[in-house]
């Protein structure tokens, strides 16, 4: 048989938590093989056990036919499996070389030979058309960027079967387009594949075959010539799924958030914001697309407050907010799903219920003259979570505890339960799984039937396409285009937000 | 849930319970009688009245000492600057004391609130130039430590004495010394500062975990960014929390100002106590009740040590190591977490 | 705690006199005070065939100032006949326990508490000091002398006057640096200090530092080391330190002398005095040139030469017989 | 005022020798992500050892004995800092807690000791210590020579190459490398395949190393006996020598040098005419007071390790 890895019957047990039972992926020579799974499916967990992080407690592992037993990943870099991490592994004090070279590090004498690793990664970089700049900081160079030099340590070390876990998740469509090529190079050059990826579309586009897990059980191995998006969907989640959100038309009615030609400087002082001009109408979704570093960050973090901006205006239902307090925006009305929902979004060593108040602690009826009243923080919590379906053992729980999922519905219920005016939606669905995808999706299209504005910032783009009432591009800090997600194609998105065609600068409809 | 609380209860308990065998096997391998040695120092700690209002007089600053360590603890801050804040509050106390003559209701708790103040003080500079700047509390609190020493010193030396050694005693009126409590201890320096030290605690308690400033404390002790994104102010609670922490250290001060000693003298070193609060504050498991229960354990250690020489010729040492040990069950509490673990899956 | 009480109690009175002392945090091998102490308490036990422990002699060490009431009531408790504090850190202690335990008898040194049942032992440094500024007055080849003191009170204070006086009795063009360390456990400071003197010329320096001085000898040993010829001396305290000047490797000293403080001689005078009945209480006994409680070490004559020491000797007639008044602070010595 | 130079700096220099040694251990530990507040206890073990076995050995060794004393300490205080090295790696411990451990029990332990073997509270006085020497053709340059280069001890100096080899070792070979990207983000480390707690007990074992020699030197160079008081807080010190030198070698060593420096200006300034009048406590507080100031202003914020003070746990996120 021409398989070159074999995972037979692998299971991997978490205390008495089972997250890999008797799972079989058997990947072909030159094969791009994907594996398909809800969050917390186990696909992390299996690719793990192949990289030797973990020790499977049943099943055998076979490569190129040998049985192999694959204690830490340097077997397995030896045995020429190479991974690319759902959670960038990756040193942002070191320059790119010294991130691909650790651990395998080329000396002259006791020494670094710094400069032939340098010229060795500018090799292999031109060799797959990676282009990056060996000298750079990990912290300066953007995500996609920073994937590339992942796939480069496991090139340096000589891989010829490659594991990319959800390498798309972060990514914005020129990147996931230029990744594909990447694959594709490195099939023709011998390499094989396995993707781990929650988007279907790709699947398709690149996938030769692919092999679906539920639960932590395997359901099947497919060819991918031989399905479609909607059977993958139904045999990842074990049900129908709904991929365009059903929404009725938007009843647009006065401006609530009134940008103009506002200026945010970034944390390093250069200009990211550039003279921005924005509005966003009560019942309307507005979706902001936009390649990552476009300003998008510095633009909601402006708005919230939690960075000051130059000058310019931000109006909130005709008030002045610009550079207030976080406070003060909260409380005339604006609600913010954070990007980075471990960083801003919770205190993930507070009881889920503690967080649920975490911008209304100090108001009746959660407090009274400065005492918390606990009991109402917790009628609250319990509320909450069975609303938006957080999936938790009870509201004591540290939130630490939950999956990135449930911690994000937890975070939209906080938010959307204050009813404020302005929504603002960072990323929410990053890393989610179809499921909850769906769930969220529904809940920011119920806010706008309320009649509230919501602000989404995304870099998927169907997500943008399918929930947005108008979609504003940004490219460069600037809105280059405010396009209707009914008569425009990804394509011409993708050409927007590569600043290629311009049409006139955002002034609102 | 509960059994969470549970362990974290057993922990501590553990954690003694291997120090004190730990301490025996120290002293049998080096050829001392740990019967005697213990007996010794239960006598030294419990063995009649004196001995226990001794005890309790040692208790107090170390309930305040590590109230003042686990306040900064918590709000995610490192606070090894209560020794100097305790000396500060130690010269302030007795300085009010000796400078004023007011009737006591007055006088004592103005003594008081002078030294909760310069603990405050000394609290506030490492913590507004953590605000501020970004400089790191544990660099500036162990300068701050020095600067107290020497600046506390030459004040005793030059304005509360005329180039002496010692400040006069306070007046009585600013004295939490009590006939009634010496009596009833036969002469120990028991002094009332304990009702104050447990007060503090409840105080602290109530703070952090029942008011909204507590729960911001909290929260910024977390998540700072989280904190700033849910509107507070993060730079204000940092400076906040060193405040408190200076002020409970402060009193501590004074507990010693205006009990133990009654004067305040030039000290060739720091007193200790301050850094024996970490230890506290450790062991306490940074919380209120716990701390009470740990000053009550090692101030007992501590007096009850200076009997052991003369009764079993053990070093009073023996102690530090003890408590060390202790310290050092608590921090490796994984080791015996896992052990509970085993116990309960056997159990089931 | 009764019952434990009782026996105790018999066989307290039931052994004859018992004595004991509280030392301060340094120990009784601190080379100091402490020490001398604790010997002379040694001889008054052996002398009585005490046997040390609860009944004879006995001492207990303070970890820290906390500790000093808690000792001293310890012995209280185990029924000691005569209780020292040793060192001026021990008055409020001893004023306070003097106070609750009228009937028992106290004995403080280097401090004055004026209670019925307390002792007052006292040493008059300025004279031995004096001895010992004559001794480097007349040394010195730079005429640069120097003076390291621990922390700056009121009792070191003695000692630099009566040096001062004493060198410029016998050598007014002799300049004499002061310098304090601000503590006297921090051998650092000392060696530092002593390195920027003798680096300045200064060619004799006396401390009166406890430990601190550790860092006076080890400096002036190192630099005799790096160059055997340089004329350099160190004068000890409280006892004789001429031991601790030893150059390794060689059978010299640097510690020009000593200026020993009998606190020996004066706890085993005042031991005696009380057995036999008469305590000195609420009086305060100074020891000085007089009643040999100061003097200069006798080591002295190995690195002093015969006629240097006849002069201290005439020197030293001329206040016992109080025809010199010594100077006890700055003030006076103006 | 050259004169005065002369007197300050090589005592400055003398004051930093022992933060120096210690610091850059610190460095060591620190980097790979292990916080080291151990390091006064390490210091003490080291000056325990050091002493003792220079009284022991005195005889057997004569002039070496110095130096042996130095190896002795530095290995016992490194199987001491193994203590640490478990608890902080292999059993998670809060490190701040286990550091703390550290410092009371090397005390606790060194005088329970001392009290067993000496029966007393301090040890003698050790008999050989380090000499003071010129270093041969450099002490001869006029002007700097005898500011820099004389009256110097031997180990002083040694501190300041150390630093330069520290350096070295941490930035430009593979160990560094490893140790850097452990102390930054382990689970990276991890999937290169380097041991993380391997490295991490390397680490903690150098910093007790180092630690041990400076607190030997001090010892035997300064107090010449072991005590209660030898050791006060010349660890923490060290620490801020650390961390003011923004857990960089060189940094640390600059920052040792300038604590040295205010340190000895304390204690000379009372001999400097134009500092004369100066009340002593304004000097005596100088080097505290000028390091937070140099914090505050010029210095900044000093940002850690990224990994500092979390123990690493296979597989969690
Ligand atoms: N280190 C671990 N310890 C305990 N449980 C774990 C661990 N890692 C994963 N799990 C459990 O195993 C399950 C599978 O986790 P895994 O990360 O493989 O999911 P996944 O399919 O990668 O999810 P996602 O799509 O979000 O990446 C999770 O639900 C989690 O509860
Ligand atoms: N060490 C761990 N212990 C327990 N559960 C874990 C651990 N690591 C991951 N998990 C769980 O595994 C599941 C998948 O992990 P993962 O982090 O991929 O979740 P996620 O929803 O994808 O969030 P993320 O945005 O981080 O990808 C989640 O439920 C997560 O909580
Ligand atoms: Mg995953
Ligand atoms: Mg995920």
């Amino acid at each position: 048989m021409e398989y070159v890895i074999e995972m037979l019957n692998i299971r991997k047990v978490f205390g008495n938590f089972v997250a890999n039972d008797n799972i079989t992926l058997q990947l072909k020579k030159g094969e791009i093989h994907a594996l398909l799974g809800e969050n917390g499916a186990g696909k992390s967990t299996l690719m793990n056990v192949l990289f030797g992080l973990y020790q499977p407690d049943g099943g055998e592992i076979r490569v190129k036919g040998k049985k192999v037993n694959i204690a830490n990943p340097n077997v397995a870099n030896d045995l020429g499996i190479g991974m690319v991490h759902q959670h960038f592994m990756l040193v942002d004090t070191f320059t790119v070389t010294e991130n691909i070279i650790l651990g395998s590090e080329p000396t002259k004498g006791r020494q670094i030979d710094i400069e032939k690793a340098e010229q060795e990664v500018r090799e292999l970089s031109e060799r797959y058309g990676l282009a990056v700049d060996p000298k750079a900081k990990i912290a300066d160079i953007s995500v996609g960027m920073q994937q590339r030099v992942e796939i480069l340590k496991t090139l340096y070390r000589g891989a010829d079967i490659l594991i990319f876990d959800e390498p798309t998740a972060v990514l914005t469509p020129q990147e996931i387009q230029e990744l594909i090529q990447i694959m594709k190079a490195l099939v023709r050059e011998g390499k094989s594949i396995i993707l781990i990826t929650h988007k279907l579309k790709e699947i398709m586009e690149v996938c030769d075959r692919v092999t679906v897990i539920r639960r932590g059980k395997g359901i099947g191995t497919l060819n991918v010539s031989e399905t479609n998006p909607n059977a993958l969907a139904s045999l990842m989640v074990g049900r129908e799924v709904h991929f365009k959100t059903e929404k009725q038309p938007s009843k647009v009615g006065k401006p609530v958030l009134e940008i103009e030609n506002l200026v945010v400087k970034d944390s390093r002082g250069i200009t990211a914001v550039d003279h921005l001009n924005l509005t966003v109408h009560a019942g309307e979704i507005v979706g902001i697309a936009g390649v990552d570093g476009n300003g998008q960050t510095e633009l909601i973090e402006a708005i919230t407050g939690l960075i000051k901006s130059e000058s310019g205006s931000i109006r909130l239902n005709g008030k002045e907010i610009r550079n207030l307090t976080p406070r003060q925006i909260t409380e005339t009305g604006v609600g913010h799903i954070p990007q980075d929902r471990h960083k801003h979004g919770l205190v993930l060593d507070f009881p889920i219920g503690e967080n649920m108040v975490l911008q209304t602690y100090y108001k009746e009826p959660y407090s009274k003259r400065g005492i918390l009243n606990f009991k109402a923080i917790y009628d609250k919590a319990r509320q909450l979570i069975q609303e938006f379906d957080v999936r938790t053992p009870d509201e004591y729980t540290k939130a630490r505890a939950l999956s990135g999922g449930n911690q994000q519905k937890a975070i939209i219920g906080r938010e959307v339960d204050r009813d404020p005016d302005l929504l603002i939606a960072a990323q929410p669905t990053r890393g989610l799984d179809v499921g909850a995808i769906e769930f969220i999706h529904k809940r920011l299209i119920e806010q706008r039937d309320k009649g509230k504005a919501v602000l989404l910032v995304s870099f998927e783009l169907d997500e943008i396409m399918n929930v947005s009432d108008r979609i504003a591009v940004i490219y460069e800090g600037k809105i280059v285009a405010i396009v209707d997600p009914k008569e425009t194609t990804e394509q011409e998105l993708g050409l927007l937000m590569a600043g290629s065609k311009r049409k006139e600068a955002g002034v609102s409809s | 849930m509960s059994e969470n609380r549970l362990t974290n209860i057993l922990v501590p308990v553990f954690a003694v319970i291997l120090g004190i065998i730990a301490g025996a096997i120290v002293m049998i391998v080096s050829g001392y009688d740990p019967i005697a040695g213990y007996s010794a120092l239960l006598y030294g700690a419990f063995g009649d009245r004196y001995y226990i209002g001794e005890t309790i007089r040692q208790v107090t600053p170390y309930i305040l000492a590590g109230l003042a360590v686990a306040f900064a603890f918590r709000t995610g801050l490192f606070n090894i600057g209560v020794e100097g804040q305790l000396i500060v509050g130690w010269l302030a106390a007795v300085w009010v004391g000796v400078a004023f003559e007011l009737p006591k209701v007055i006088h004592l708790p103005l003594a008081i609130v002078a030294a909760a103040f310069a603990g405050a003080l000394w609290g506030f500079i490492p913590g507004f130039l953590k605000a501020r700047f970004r400089v790191h509390e544990v660099i500036v609190t162990i300068m701050m430590n020095y600067i107290a020493l020497y600046v506390s010193n030459a004040i005793i030396r030059s304005v509360l004495s005329d180039q002496g050694f010692k400040s006069e005693k306070i007046h009585p009126t600013a004295s939490l010394r009590s006939e009634f409590l010496q009596s009833l201890t036969d002469y120990s320096t028991l002094h009332y500062g304990i009702i104050i030290s447990l007060i503090a605690a409840v105080v602290m308690w109530f703070l952090l975990e029942k008011t909204t400033t507590g729960y911001e404390l909290r929260a910024v002790g977390f998540n700072q960014h989280a904190s700033h994104y849910a509107g507070m102010n993060v730079n204000r609670n940092i400076i906040l929390s060193m405040v408190i922490s200076g002020a409970f250290a402060g009193i501590a001060g004074a507990m010693e100002g205006l009990g133990t000693f009654e004067n305040v003298s030039v000290k060739a070193g720091f007193t200790g106590v301050g850094f024996d609060g970490i230890a506290v504050a450790l062991l306490g498991g940074n919380n209120a009740f716990g701390i009470i229960l740990a000053a009550i354990l090692f101030g007992a250690l501590k007096v009850g040590a200076l009997e052991m020489p003369s009764a079993a010729d053990v070093p009073t040492e023996l102690v530090d190591i003890i408590i060390a040990l202790i310290i050092f069950f608590v921090a490796s509490s994984y080791l015996i977490r896992l052990v509970l673990m085993r116990f309960k899956k056997g159990g089931k | 705690g009764q019952a434990k009480e009782e026996p105790k109690k018999e066989e307290g009175k039931a052994s004859e006199f018992s004595i004991a002392m509280v030392t301060d945090v340094g120990g009784i091998d601190d080379k100091s005070f402490n020490q001398s102490a604790w010997e002379g308490l040694q001889k008054f036990g052996e002398e009585n065939g005490l046997k040390k422990g609860k009944g004879g002699y006995d001492y207990l060490q303070s970890q820290s100032d906390a500790d000093y009431a808690t000792n001293l009531n310890k012995l209280v408790r185990n029924d000691f006949d005569l209780i020292y504090g040793i060192g001026y850190l021990m008055t409020d202690a001893i004023t306070e326990i003097a106070e609750q335990k009228p009937d028992n008898k106290f004995a403080i040194v280097d401090s004055v508490v004026e209670k019925p049942n307390v002792a007052s032992i006292t040493f008059k440094e300025h004279e031995g000091s004096f001895l010992v500024g004559v001794v480097a007055g007349l040394m010195t080849k730079t005429n640069k002398i120097g003076f390291v003191g621990g922390m700056e009170i009121p009792l070191i204070e003695k000692f630099e006057s009566g040096f001062i006086a004493g060198v410029k009795a016998v050598n007014p063009n002799a300049k004499v640096e002061v310098q304090y360390a601000g503590a006297f456990d921090k051998a650092d400071k000392g060696k530092a200090i002593a390195s920027s003197m003798y680096a300045s010329g200064i060619d004799i320096i006396y401390h009166a530092a406890g430990g601190t001085g550790n860092g006076v000898f080890s400096e002036a040993i190192d630099l005799k080391k790096q160059d055997p010829n340089k004329e350099i001396w160190v004068i000890g305290v409280d006892r004789d330190q001429y031991e601790e000047g030893k150059v390794p490797g060689t059978d010299k000293s640097v510690t020009l002398t000593s200026m020993v403080k009998r606190v020996d001689v004066a706890v085993y005078d005042l031991a005696t005095k009380t057995k036999n009945g008469n305590f000195p209480g609420g009086q305060a006994v100074e020891y000085g040139l007089k009643e040999d409680g100061v003097g200069i070490a006798p080591t002295t004559k190995n690195n002093v030469p015969e006629d240097v020491l006849k002069k201290v000797d005439e020197w030293k007639q001329k206040i016992i017989n109080g025809e010199v008044k010594v100077p006890t602070t700055r003030a006076e010595l103006q | 005022m050259l004169h005065i130079l002369e007197i300050i700096i090589p005592s400055a220099i003398f004051f930093a020798a022992p933060l120096i040694f210690t610091a850059l251990g610190g460095v060591f530990s620190e980097r790979s992500g292990v916080v080291n507040i151990g390091l006064e206890g390490l210091m003490v073990i080291g000056a325990f050892t050091g002493v003792v076995f220079n009284l022991t050995f005195a005889d057997q060794f004569g002039q070496l004995t110095p130096w042996l004393a130095i190896l002795a300490a530095m290995i016992v205080a490194s199987i001491f800092s193994l203590m640490h090295a478990v608890a902080a790696i292999s059993l998670r411990a809060d490190q701040v807690v286990s550091g703390v451990a550290i410092n009371f029990l090397a005390l606790g332990l060194s005088l329970f000791l001392v009290k067993m073997w000496y029966g007393k509270g301090q040890t003698d006085q050790v008999q050989v210590g380090f000499d003071k020497i010129d270093i041969p053709i450099l002490s001869k340059i006029p002007v700097i020579g005898p500011i820099f280069f004389s009256n110097g001890y031997v180990p002083s100096y040694l501190a300041i190459v150390l630093a330069f080899v520290v350096w070295y070792v941490i930035y430009k070979t593979p160990f560094g490398l490893r140790l850097r990207a452990v102390g930054e983000h382990p689970m990276a480390a991890d999937t290169m395949g380097i041991n993380v707690a391997k490295m991490r007990y390397i680490a903690v074992m150098l910093s007790g190393a180092l630690a041990g020699i400076g607190g030997s030197i001090y010892a035997t160079i300064i107090s010449r006996d072991f005590s209660h008081a030898t050791i006060s807080g010349q660890g923490f010190m060290a620490l801020a020598a650390m961390i003011f030198g923004k857990w960089h070698p060189l940094g640390a060593m600059g920052a040792a040098l300038f604590f040295g420096f205010a340190q000895s200006l304390s204690i000379v300034g009372q001999a400097i005419p134009f500092l004369k009048n100066v009340p002593t406590v304004y000097l005596l507080i100088l080097p505290y007071a000028l390091t937070i100031l140099a914090l505050t202003g010029f210095i900044g914020r000093a940002d850690a390790p990224k990994a500092l003070g979390t123990p690493y746990v296979k597989g969690k996120r």
